[in-house]
């Protein structure tokens, strides 16, 4: 169905629930004394939306506002994906110091925006409405990045952010004009009938392709256009490094994926899809997923910053995840969406701790996580180790079981070299992971470290991440099933 | 084949010495100490004379049988059964075996009750009797199993026991390593025996009758004849990886270095183990096995040009030794030699025969020396010994019958075993001239050096000090009992066998069933009773000589250590130096390859395999060979090498924005080269 | 001779290479920005341009203003922190603001 | 009870571990208590399996399946057959043993002994295991405890020695991945399920592929994927040159997880070739075994003897018998003989009981003198003779001295051996002496000589240590004396396996 601008508000809740909570929580912030219960508010504010969407998931979908934006399983699915980080992270908000000093309103309201942004990008069918919802994301992310107030590291990560995301985007929407171009359209399915029965220019194609893969690129962090990521996340607070680590990362895959193949493929009949012959982007993609796993491996190894750490790690997954791409079937596609979920859960818990032990310690450095079991709770620790085992893809731990998809999808396609390659890199994360968890319970704590506490709020995310972490590891059925049934996109 | 009657005693002639032991290894400690050495002693020799009585009823329940019906057995249950190999725990017992067990629980019995008195003193009284009564058993076990995989366990066990009792004060790390020797020697030779089974097994395997009991090889040995492996007759090859074994359990060239050391134990020990008994073991299993024997002419060469050498190395060596049991002990390789000798000319009989006869005579030596040495207050060397015959007459005269026996005097038990075997070397259709001429040679060596400790330990002046000669006392009653007993066999053992110009060889008789009837000499009764008296002539001519040298003194013996320069005595004291040779060859051959394969492990593997390989330390003996830092240097090179990449890497984060917009467009660049290039 | 969408085209190139070599060479913060915003119009030049000669309709038109208006968005944005830069750095050079690296 | 006996076999540690864990942190004894009483109930369960087990049946027994992910055919799946049930057996008692070697464990109590009973699972698991993707699950489950209980209460350089343990064994097992995956979608339909796996082993195709320069090796998929399989396996067995984690981290360990690891960790490798390859990929083993099995173990055996010789550490030179002794399995399972095979998989068996008396020997002197060096005792026999008679047994049974268990494994797998290859099982048998060589040195240097004064005082080993070691000795001698005891189990299962592989061996 095509639906005009009025049918389409019915289809529209989340987005509208959202868009109300921030401007409440705008209007909120002139009259309330207590700004710690904006946060309340605007988490309110996403569960609700959480509700609404779930009502939707599962119809049959179809365009809104002519064919600006899609409703479909895929788009709820990484609606669903961004609300949870936004959720968790305005809950790891609220324990954490750092963000305790900032504007509480200010910071919900711009938090909720960007993950309005990232609801759009999930869902839209049109390069015009991409772009938007794209710099939408991007700008909210640069003011919170920049957020913490007389803090040079913060502003000078903003500054680069800003300066970087400006020319990636704008390589991206000068690539899109040359779609436009060729297109003559930047509605998804109008570009997809004129590119595949068209004769396009195959490298003029390319260039442009490759120009919007700077874009979506730097979203999900790939090499090369991955270079802000370290800065920025070492630089941004904690919560919000959480949130741009899952949150806008998840977002560019939905965007990639989008773009790519109901776009720009075509989906044969025995269920893989073909890309437009002579221009070879699964080629570049592949290349691509290779060196940004094992580069961002490479450089992890030696980090003393936890969040650095983190950062590359980060890179090294986004590799990971794009393993599932190029095989170009919906077995890829599914065990990238699988996985992104189960990163989502293992990423926000590690970036948990790392508040945790912050608060602590106010450090972010290997060392203030010296003997971090033997000092007070053992809590914080045990769930660290889980965490980065389950990203070194550990059984009986989720993220053994993302890998385990992931290479399911590679090797049944044969690409045995990418493999390969991804098992070593595996391997040889274990080095940085192991390094951590060695210092937390090997080492033994100096008198000069101090006790960690964490208050009750913390302990109830850590503990639900943590469990979530080993259900998953061990009893996957639903989140499959859920995975499957939400690699649906709506194309006429 | 038809099975012969099931007899349910047998297990019981081996099990008794096992329970006797497991009861002294377990309680003994706390008897002696709660109730008294005479409750261990009454526990260790009781089983063994039981199983003696055993023994002999075995023996007259063979004699009751028709000949060629002589065997009992006693099957206990089935032990291995994989594939086509079926292994039983089964004893039997026929002629052969019959003559082994009672040597072994008379002889073995005699020396236990020597030892009550021998061992009175020790504080482990309870261990040693533990293990002389284990090594009862294994030997038994040896001697009675019905299959080859069942005899190796008492081929090992009497090895086991043989070190532990070798070692037995082990607080002296000399008598260790003579155990650790004696142990690890035997252990080369026990490689070629369960080599020479395996061997043994696939081939009749091959046949379709893979077995490793006797009397089925026996049967199907036959099939064997022709096939090859390597090159090589399958039969030959296995007798020779068997004799490998023999080697080692009775001390024959290459592998005989063990024994002499093996002295360091306590002296009734030597005499059962050392030379009545588990020295005999090789003997017995060429006897148990002729059949195969027989098929191999070359291993037979082999094993007869092996037994004569080793009979004159050793006698030559015997020549100049001073301590009174090392001269036994190489006294007993010769006779060893001997032995094979008659194996090694297919007279397996004589050689058996020899066998029992030298368990009695050398027996009766070693307790002899046992209580000299007793007497002495500990001392070996015979240089400071002399006239003793008056303060221990009964030794003495034991001693003296023995000597006689094994000098080869006519009418002594020695005398019958070793013409018989001298004979066969000559006249046996494996046998040659040549073989009977080193004979008689290393007879004449014998009858010297035997008369010549004869006569060193008991006449002439006590070159003892004081203190030593007013403690000079005859043993007690349990310990010359044994000697006259055993004197008194040294005499008469001889007689079951009489050579055939005297009369019926009994002995022969009675072996016939197992080793076959002893085949036509060529050669008259006259050659054999020339040759005869010319060895014993060669013998009187050895006694005559000691006899001047060391009663008479009328010949220096400088006279002759100083021959050739002295060349010849002081390779012969020293024993040729095969000890140096092998302690260099094989001993620190093994440790340098040990060495090398930690330096393997250390600087080749961990240096691939992990980058902290520079927490591994050098061990010290490597500063010699390779620069410590040149080493370290590499090691940390390649520990780095993967976090160096990912430093290069990082370099490149810069920090600068600039550098990083860099990259983007550095990137689109190669994209587009790439495509171009290569994908159109 | 006629101007075509060849010389719009070429323009648009001309303008994003002077964009990104601006941003790849000045060191100067608002420099940087405003090659951004030039990539940004060469943009805007090939939509009008697309959709004045190709596609027969004003899509690209409403495009080019969308994206001036995100340009603008952007700015605001990039000069507010490029001011607290200045606070904290007392500059606005892009090479000296480096403490977030290796 | 008795038709989930495998479940609760598995599952009882954990159960374990979560009760440990909710135990207050400072009751040590009751903490200990509490694991002891966990571990019994497996050993008991043992106790009946082995006389329910039935020998003649070669196929699954107590076979317990349930839907685990339908979606990808993944099933909970475990039964025992003649190949895993020594290994059951082994694993219920040593963990059961090592709870009460790990009394002495005074730091972080409560923390070692959840870990040990996590790891208990995963043990049994990994025996009992008969799909693949759980296999594989509780292969790596063991990983995690084992890194902790070596990093954490090991000794001065465990942090080195858990993560070269955790970095070779995590490079063996994702190889093992791929390779899972490998046959996971070369089987039709797929699936994880090792009897359907089995099943269809003529899918696995054995074309050549081309991969320069090894052409000429002429290997197809299927080496391809038993060499990942092997490498992975090797590694722990361990294999040489996969094998220099194993002196490290056993050095390093605490006793009862050198016991552990020595007894059950290291049969995982042997087990996992027996169980996987040889059915699997039948033609691959055919033409494999004889290098990678045969001739390497043959090396294993002589090399590790000879490393052990050289040794100063005690609890080295016992490590580097290990390696020897696995040589032996490894030799036998070539063999593809009725004994060889039995041989070895028996070999496993008593290298588990043999070995752990050893480290626990070892353990009784380090608790008392504080250090290992072989040269550093001397003349302990006077002082602690009881002790010094059960660890002269524990000697020479891993010197192979018949009689005693480790005589007849490897009698067995030599026997076996020489009917394929003389050559291979006429080295191994030199091992033999090379054995002998430095258990009698190391014997005599430990033991035996004047009495060292420092330890005049040695206190003898006392009632608990005697009670891990007795049962061993027992069986040991047992198994020596009536090894049908062990064998008529295995038998069945192990012969059908060799009549998979048989007919292609060239």
């Amino acid at each position: 169905m095509d639906l005009g601008n009025i049918a389409s508000l019915d289809f529209f809740y989340p987005e509208a629930i959202l868009t109300g909570t921030i401007l409440l929580v705008v209007l909120l912030d002139l009259v309330l004394t207590n700004k710690r219960a904006l946060g309340l508010v605007a988490l309110a504010g996403c569960l609700l939306s959480l509700w609404a969407t779930l009502q939707l998931y599962g119809t049959s979908g179809g365009w809104l506002f002519h064919r600006m934006i899609v409703l479909d399983n895929f788009s709820l699915f990484f609606k669903l994906v961004s609300l949870f980080a936004a959720i968790l992270v305005l809950w790891m908000s609220r324990g954490s110091r750092e963000v305790g000093e900032v504007h509480q309103g200010e910071y919900s309201a711009i938090l909720l925006s960007s993950t309005l942004g990232m609801f759009f990008m999930a869902s839209s069918t049109n390069l015009l409405m991409a772009y938007l919802s794209l710099e939408l994301v991007s700008l909210t992310s640069y003011i919170l990045t920049g957020f913490l107030p007389h803090n040079r590291r913060s502003s000078e990560a903003a500054l680069k952010y800003l300066i970087y995301g400006g020319v990636a985007s704008g390589t991206m929407i000068y690539g899109m004009s040359w779609i436009f171009g060729m297109a003559g359209s930047l509605d998804y399915a109008r570009i997809n009938q004129a590119l595949l029965q068209g004769e396009a220019n195959h490298l003029g194609l390319f260039i442009a392709f490759v120009f919007i893969l700077a874009g979506f690129g730097y979203k999900i962090v790939f090499v090369p256009f991955h270079m802000w990521s370290p800065d920025v996340y070492q630089g941004a607070p904690t919560p919000i490094t959480a949130f741009l680590s899952v949150g806008s990362n998840a977002a560019g895959v939905a965007i990639l994926i989008r773009f790519f193949f109901p776009a720009v493929s075509r989906l044969g009949d025995d269920g893989n899809w073909m890309f437009l012959s002579g221009v070879e982007w699964p080629h570049f993609l592949l290349m691509v997923s290779m060196v940004t796993m094992t580069l961002g491996n490479l450089c992890a190894l030696n980090q003393q910053n936890v969040k650095r750490l983190l950062a590359y790690s980060g890179i090294a997954h986004a590799g990971y995840i794009l393993m599932g791409l190029v095989v170009l079937n919906n077995e890829g596609l599914q065990a990238m969406l699988f996985y992104i979920v189960v990163y989502l859960i293992m990423n926000l818990g590690a970036f948990l701790v790392v508040v945790i032990v912050a608060n602590a310690t106010g450090k972010e450095d290997i060392e203030s996580y010296r003997g971090l079991a033997w000092r007070g709770s053992a809590i914080p620790a045990v769930c660290m180790a889980i965490f980065l085992f389950s990203l070194t893809g550990l059984p009986p731990l989720a993220g053994f079981v993302g890998k385990f998809f992931l290479f399911a999808a590679v090797i049944k396609q044969q690409f045995y070299l990418l493999a390969v390659v991804a098992v070593i890199n595996s391997v040889i994360s274990l080095y940085y992971y192991a390094r951590i968890v060695k210092t937390m319970f090997l080492d033994f704590p100096q008198p000069s470290d101090g006790q960690v506490k964490m208050t009750a709020e913390a302990a109830v995310l850590l503990g639900l991440l943590s469990s979530m972490t080993l259900l998953f590891g061990i009893y996957w059925g639903p989140l499959v099933a859920f995975t499957n049934h939400s690699l649906s996109f709506f194309v006429k | 084949m038809e099975h012969p009657i099931q007899t349910d005693y047998l297990r019981w002639i081996v099990l008794l010495p096992l329970l006797g032991a497991g009861w002294n290894g377990l309680l003994g400690a706390q008897l002696q100490k709660r109730v008294g050495k005479w409750l261990v002693s009454l526990f260790a020799c009781a089983p063994v004379v039981f199983s003696f009585l055993l023994s002999l009823a075995a023996f007259f329940g063979l004699l009751a049988l028709k000949p060629e019906e002589r065997f009992l057995t006693d099957r206990v249950y089935a032990w291995l059964s994989l594939g086509s190999l079926h292994v039983d725990v089964a004893f039997w017992v026929d002629p052969l075996s019959a003559v082994m067990i009672l040597v072994v629980t008379g002889i073995g019995g005699l020396i236990h009750i020597y030892s009550i008195g021998y061992m009175h003193e020790d504080r482990s009284y309870w261990r040693y009797f533990a293990f002389l009564n284990l090594f009862t058993f294994a030997m038994l076990l040896l001697v009675t199993a019905d299959n080859l995989l069942l005899m190796f366990i008492g081929w090992e066990g009497v090895g086991l026991c043989s070190y532990a009792l070798i070692g037995f004060w082990y607080q002296d790390h000399v008598n260790t390593r003579a155990g650790n020797k004696a142990f690890i020697v035997n252990r080369v030779g026990d490689f070629g025996f369960i080599l020479g089974i395996f061997l043994i097994f696939w081939s009749l395997d091959q046949q379709g009758h893979g077995t490793v009991a006797f009397r089925e090889i026996a049967t199907f040995a036959s099939l064997l004849q022709g096939q090859e492996i390597w090159g090589i007759g399958v039969v030959t090859l296995a007798t020779l990886f068997l004799f490998l074994g023999a080697t080692g359990k009775s001390a024959q060239i290459p592998l005989y270095v063990w024994l002499p050391d093996a002295m360091q134990g306590p002296t009734p020990v030597s005499a059962l183990i050392h030379a009545a008994t588990m020295v005999t073991a090789g003997v017995y299993m060429i006897a148990r096995l002729n059949f195969l024997f027989s098929m191999a002419p070359v291993t037979l060469e082999v094993v007869a040009s092996v037994g004569v050498a080793t009979a004159l190395l050793a006698a030559t060596i015997a020549l100049t030794q001073t301590d009174i049991k090392r001269v036994l002990a190489y006294s007993t390789i010769s006779q060893l030699g001997y032995m094979f000798l008659a194996a090694g000319v297919a007279a397996y009989g004589a050689a058996i025969f020899h066998l029992m006869t030298h368990a009695f005579f050398k027996a009766c030596l070693f307790l002899g020396s046992g209580s000299v040495i007793h007497a002495m207050g500990g001392e070996q060397d015979m240089r400071k010994m002399g006239g003793l015959s008056r303060s221990l007459p009964w030794t003495f005269w034991t001693f003296t019958i023995a000597v006689l026996a094994i000098a080869g005097t006519p009418l002594t038990a020695g005398f019958f075993s070793k013409d018989e075997i001298l004979w066969q070397a000559f006249s046996s259709p494996h046998g040659s001239s040549w073989l009977w001429l080193l004979g008689v040679a290393g007879a004449g060596m014998t009858a010297f050096y035997m008369f010549r400790q004869l006569f060193l330990v008991f006449f002439g002046e006590c070159r003892a000090d004081h203190h030593v000669q007013e403690h000079l006392h005859e043993s007690p009653k349990v310990m010359t009992l044994p000697l006259v007993v055993l004197a008194v066999g040294s005499i008469a053992a001889g007689w079951i066998g009489l050579p055939g110009i005297f009369g019926p060889n009994l002995f022969a008789q009675w072996l016939e069933p197992v080793l076959g009837a002893a085949h036509e000499a060529h050669g008259s009764g006259a050659a054999e009773g020339t040759l005869m008296v010319f060895s014993v002539g060669v013998a009187a001519f050895g006694f005559y000589l000691a006899y001047l040298i060391y009663y008479r003194r009328a010949l220096a013996p400088e006279h002759f250590s100083s021959l050739a320069g002295g060349l010849l005595y002081r390779l012969s004291y020293n024993k040729y130096y095969i000890d140096e040779i092998y302690q260099f060859v094989f001993i620190r051959g093994t440790l340098l390859l040990a060495r090398i394969g930690v330096w393997i492990d250390q600087y080749i593997i961990d240096f691939i395999v992990d980058g902290s390989a520079r927490t591994t330390a050098l061990v010290s003996w490597v500063n010699g060979l390779f620069d410590n830092y040149v080493i370290d240097g590499i090691v940390n090179q390649l520990a780095d090498s993967t976090f160096a990449a990912g430093d290069k890497f990082r370099k490149v984060q810069t920090g600068n924005i600039n550098s990083y917009l860099y990259v983007i467009l550095g990137a689109v660049i190669v994209a587009i080269i790439v495509k171009l290039r290569y994908w159109s | 001779m006629a101007i075509g969408l060849t010389h719009y085209l070429v323009l648009g190139a001309i303008l994003f290479s002077l964009g990104l070599y601006t941003v790849l060479t000045r060191r100067n913060a608002i420099s940087v920005l405003m090659g951004v915003e030039l990539i940004l119009n060469s943009a805007n030049i090939n939509y009008v341009a697309f959709s004045h000669f190709s596609s027969g309709n004003v899509d690209g038109q409403i495009y080019a203003i969308f994206v001036i208006m995100l340009a603008a968005a952007e700015a605001a944005v990039g000069l507010a922190i490029v001011l607290a830069i200045f606070q904290l750095f007392h500059t606005i050079d892009v090479g000296a603001v480096e403490t977030l690296k290796e | 009870m008795t038709d989930h006996v495998l479940t609760y076999m598995t599952f009882f540690p954990l159960a374990g571990m979560v009760v440990v864990l909710l135990l207050p942190r400072e009751r040590h004894d009751l903490v200990r208590w509490a694991s002891a009483l966990f571990t019994l109930p497996p050993l008991l369960l043992a106790v009946w399996l082995y006389r329910n087990f039935d020998p003649v049946n070669p196929g699954l027994q107590f076979v317990e399946k349930a839907a685990w992910i339908p979606a990808y055919n993944i099933n909970y799946f475990v039964a025992v057959d003649g190949i895993s049930i020594s290994m059951v057996l082994l694993t219920a008692l040593l963990t059961f043993l090592c709870i009460f070697a790990s009394w002495g464990i005074d730091k972080g109590v409560k923390g070692y002994f959840a870990l040990f009973l996590l790891l208990d699972t995963g043990m049994m698991g990994v025996f009992v295991a008969l799909d693949f993707f759980l296999f594989y699950i509780f292969w790596e489950v063991m990983l995690l405890p084992m890194y902790f209980l070596i990093g954490i209460w090991g000794g001065p350089r465990r942090e080195y020695a858990a993560i070269k343990f955790f970095l070779y064994t995590l490079f063996g097992s994702v190889l093992m991945l791929l390779a899972i995956l490998a046959l996971y979608f070369s089987s039709e339909p797929h699936t994880f399920d090792m009897t359907q796996l089995i099943a269809q082993s003529s899918r696995y195709g054995t074309t050549p592929l081309h991969f320069w320069p090894f052409d000429h090796l002429r290997w197809g998929f299927q080496h391809v994927v038993w060499m990942a399989l092997f490498i992975g396996f090797a590694i722990k067995i361990p294999a040489f040159p996969f094998h220099t984690w194993l002196p490290d981290a056993h050095v390093e360990a605490p006793t009862a997880i050198s016991v552990i690891l020595a007894g059950i960790l290291l049969k995982m490798g042997a087990y996992g070739i027996l169980r996987i390859n040889y059915p699997m990929l039948p033609e691959a083993t055919a033409d494999l075994a004889y290098y990678f099995l045969g001739a390497l173990g043959t090396w294993n055996i002589i090399y590790g003897a000879l490393c052990a010789m050289a040794q100063k550490d005690f609890k080295k030179l016992v490590a580097y018998s290990s390696v020897s002794h696995m040589g032996y399995v490894m030799l036998g399972m070539a063999s593809f003989t009725p004994q060889g095979i039995s041989g070895a998989v028996l070999q496993m068996f008593n290298h588990g009981t043999i070995t752990g008396m050893l480290f626990l020997l070892v353990g009784v002197i380090y608790d008392r003198a504080h250090h290992r060096d072989i040269d550093g005792f001397g003349g302990l026999a006077a002082v602690m003779p009881v002790y010094t008679g059960v660890s002269v047994l524990a000697f020479f049974a891993s010197m192979g001295l018949p009689g005693l268990s480790g005589f007849i494994s490897e009698v067995l797998v030599l026997l076996g051996a020489w009917q394929k290859y003389p050559l291979l099982s006429a080295l191994g048998a030199s091992g033999v002496i090379l054995t002998a060589g430095y258990l009698l040195w190391t014997i005599q240097r430990v033991y035996l000589g004047a009495t060292n004064e420092k330890y005049k005082a040695m206190p003898e080993i006392n009632g608990r240590e005697l009670f891990t070691l007795v049962p061993l000795g027992i069986i040991v001698i047992i198994l020596g004396v009536y090894p049908n005891a062990l064998l008529d189990l295995l038998r069945a299962s192990l012969d059908q396996l060799n009549q998979l592989v048989i007919p292609h061996l060239s």
